[in-house]
């Protein structure tokens, strides 16, 4: 009966084998879909190449269905499962803040990890730069404390928001998905970038 | 034959690749009930290095103190940036896509993309701290659990990046 | 039929799927029969009246004595610190944080065994910890703390030795000191933090 | 189109461990309760599973009431009362009894003390059985009543009477 990690309380040890061996996943992943490329990543945003767009859906519909799933069969107990908590000011000025930084560095934080791996200089300097950001956070904290901690409406879900049940919004995500998809195709086709696909 | 060889091997269908991703996401859903995330293991590092610099330091600083209690370097997320790190790096080894360079489109020069990745990589560390995740740790393990918080910040670090990339489509295309 | 193609027809089925699944209500916490059966047999939530005394004598901080019985039964007497939580009101959402709850350990007892062992399934059916059963409640703790039966001329040192202590727990319990602060209802302790259920995550 | 094979591939993966989550969850769900505690409660408030001994005493003669004894076949054969079936505690969720333990006959409890025979009553009636009894008072009690000295007590003997009058003995005065 799923998680293991709190229920069968597996050593502290084990689960951090386990979040080594989940990385081993995560990284090979990202790079086999070309994530450890930051042309490949900017490509969604001026449309010659939408990786991110479909890798990212697609692994988050895989992993809702699974989820769904696997609460159905009961092999997992969805009230243990981490839902992020939801504050409304930060999670939109962090979010802004995460978007420019895309756009002008080209990476996310897992992505530069994984593009400093095969070599990328640019994304090591992209990781001394969140650390050095991070460390602002830190310092000036006090300024930010208060936004930092407005708006707390717990850990909702976008169901109950909503108010439909989870099944029906997997499938609401999954139409939207799909349609995306289609689209990001056309524009793939419309904004071809030739000499910038050919060389990533 | 040598010159075939030296070629790195495609990249594997973005879908496919989405369907493994979100296999491993469940996996670790299924193995410990949390999912993926990234920006948690650069702060810890980050907490690691002012400990063990200026410990009172890091006990005043409101933020740090909060991360203060286990050893930093021993937590989940920087074991799995770790996984992550040597997973990539198979991975370009075995595509053939290891080589130590800077990647920047023609249009701009070695020195300003290392400028603007450094900028953009500050930004991105202080917006993970703000908004409590990055894509991976917020918006993908988010929209995964259906989390409102997830939805809100995926949508945040999307739109912003599509509204700001004529501005910045010189670094670009 | 390119792979974008394949890829959504497989999640809009699966998807379909998904939407007309019922949400399981898989609290993994809950026991099953026989985890609960053997739980029973193995008989590891009993205390023993001689083991309640020496945690009262000693003033352990981590002992809860929950009295299941009426509160008429309640004000007329209960063990030094007991709350009292009826047992047709157990599942009561204010007694809640007491019976669930991983900071104290509570002892259910009653007159006999029968309510506390009652009290006690019901709780741990549902998952709940660090609860248990004083063996033979009140009239044990009488026949044996209280009022000591003398063993007899043939009894073992063990036997012996055990009397005296009864017995000085009883002039403990039962001395003035012991009998003033009996029938005074405790103030409700503080309401114990209940432990988040939900893994700790996420980059926050 | 290589990869294609690939992403057919894993779709069946998916669709097989679904199928294996199905079939094992079958297997393991097999003791989930059917009652909720609250259910449980409600049945547990009104004390209608205890059977005084007077009572259990005439339904020795009926057939149509099984008398069930959990302890060890040791104690069992020790003594039991009269056609009664002995199922151990542990022995109770086994495949072999749940036939007799669905049908409808009424059927009576019991053990040394009526604090296990309860318990056992408990988990039966949860887990989805009905008609059980729990015998009020153990073999003990049923020896000294029944077999010895013949006469038939009405007031049940549960252990929950209180046997002394607790608040005179904590007096200081009256020790």
């Amino acid at each position: 009966m799923g998680p293991l990690v709190p229920l069968q309380n597996i050593s502290n040890e084990l689960n951090l084998l386990i979040a080594f061996v989940i990385g081993l996943g995560f990284g090979i992943a990202l790079e086999q879909a070309g994530f450890s490329s930051s042309r490949k990543l900017a490509g969604m945003f001026y449309g010659y190449d939408a990786t991110v767009l479909k890798v990212f859906f697609t692994a988050a519909m895989t992993a809702m269905l699974g989820l769904i799933f696997l609460n159905f069969v009961g092999l997992i107990d969805l009230d243990i499962v981490y839902v992020n908590e939801y504050y409304v000011y930060s999670a939109i000025v962090g979010g802004i803040i995460m978007g420019a930084g895309f756009i002008i560095g080209g990476f996310c934080p897992g992505t530069s990890f994984t593009a400093a791996a095969i070599g990328k200089i640019d994304a090591m300097w992209f990781i001394l730069g969140s650390m050095i950001g991070i460390f602002i956070f830190g310092e000036t904290f006090v300024f930010w404390k208060d936004l930092y901690m407005s708006g707390y409406q717990g850990a909702i879900k976008i169901s109950d928001v909503i108010g439909i049940r989870d099944g029906y919004f997997a499938l609401l995500l999954i139409l939207v998905a799909t349609l995306m998809f289609w689209v990001a195709e056309m524009a793939e086709k419309k904004f071809k970038r030739e000499d910038i696909t050919k060389e990533i | 034959m040598k010159e075939k060889l030296r070629q790195p091997k495609p990249y594997m269908n973005p879908y496919l690749a989405g369907i493994l991703l979100g296999l491993v996401l469940l996996a670790s859903f299924y193995l410990t009930g949390r999912g993926l995330g990234a920006s948690g293991a650069t702060r810890s590092v980050v907490i690691g290095a002012v400990t063990s610099i200026t410990p009172e330091h890091a006990e005043s600083s409101g933020y740090f103190s909060k991360y203060l209690g286990d050893n930093q370097m021993k937590t989940w997320l920087v074991l799995e940036i770790a996984g992550v790190i040597i997973g990539g790096f198979l991975s370009g080894a075995w595509a053939g896509r290891l080589k130590i360079r800077v990647e920047h489109s023609p249009g701009i020069s070695k020195r300003k993309r290392i400028y603007m990745a450094s900028l953009g990589g500050l930004l991105f560390g202080f917006g993970s701290q703000l908004g409590r995740g990055c894509t991976s740790g917020a918006a993908l393990t988010g929209m995964s659990v259906m989390s409102m918080a997830g939805f809100v910040t995926m949508m945040a670090i999307f739109g912003t990046a599509f509204v700001l990339a004529y501005f910045f489509r010189k670094n670009w295309i | 039929m390119n792979t974008r193609v394949i890829l959504s027809i497989i999640l809009i089925s699966f998807g379909s799927i998904a939407a007309i699944l019922p949400k399981q209500k898989t609290s993994s916490v809950q026991l099953d029969a026989d985890d609960l059966l053997r739980e029973i047999r193995l008989e590891t939530n009993l205390v023993s009246t001689d083991e309640l005394a020496d945690l009262l004598i000693n003033l352990d901080p981590g002992l809860m004595l929950i009295d299941v019985r009426d509160s008429v039964a309640y004000s007329k007497y209960h063990l030094p610190g007991a709350i009292n939580i009826p047992l047709n009101q157990l599942l009561d959402e204010k007694w809640m944080p007491y019976i669930d709850q991983v900071s104290k350990n509570n002892i259910f007892y009653s007159n006999g065994t029968t309510l506390s062992s009652e009290a006690w399934i019901l709780t741990r059916q549902l998952g709940f910890k660090n609860n248990y059963v004083l063996y033979g409640g009140l009239n044990r703790w009488f026949e044996t703390i209280i009022k000591p039966s003398q063993p007899g001329s043939m009894a073992t040192s063990v036997e012996i030795d055990r009397f005296n202590k009864r017995k000085a727990a009883s002039l403990y319990f039962t001395g003035s000191s012991g009998a003033s602060d009996m029938n005074s209802a405790p103030a409700l302790p503080p309401v114990p933090r209940k432990k988040k259920k939900r893994v700790a995550g996420g980059c926050s | 189109m290589k990869h294609l094979n690939l992403l057919i591939l894993g779709g069946i993966v998916v669709i097989l461990s679904i199928v294996f989550g199905i079939a094992t969850i079958k297997v393991t769900g097999k003791y989930r309760f059917e009652r909720s505690a609250s259910e449980m409660l409600e049945r547990v408030n009104t004390r209608s599973q205890y059977l005084g001994i007077s009572k259990a005493k005439d339904l020795t003669q009926n057939d149509t009431v099984t008398f069930i004894d959990i302890r060890t076949p040791k104690e069992f054969d020790g003594y039991h009362i009269e056609n009664a079936q002995n199922i151990p505690f542990d022995r109770l969720l086994d495949d072999e009894h749940i036939e007799f333990l669905k049908n409808d006959q009424m059927k009576v409890l019991y053990g040394s003390t009526s604090v296990g025979s309860n318990a056992a009553w408990m988990i039966l009636t949860q887990y989805g059985y009905d008609n059980l009894y729990v015998l009020d008072g153990g073999v003990q009690d049923w020896i000294s009543e029944v077999e010895t000295k013949d006469i038939f007590r009405d007031a049940p003997v549960t252990d929950e009477a209180a046997k002394f009058k607790f608040t005179e003995v904590m007096n200081p005065e009256t020790n």
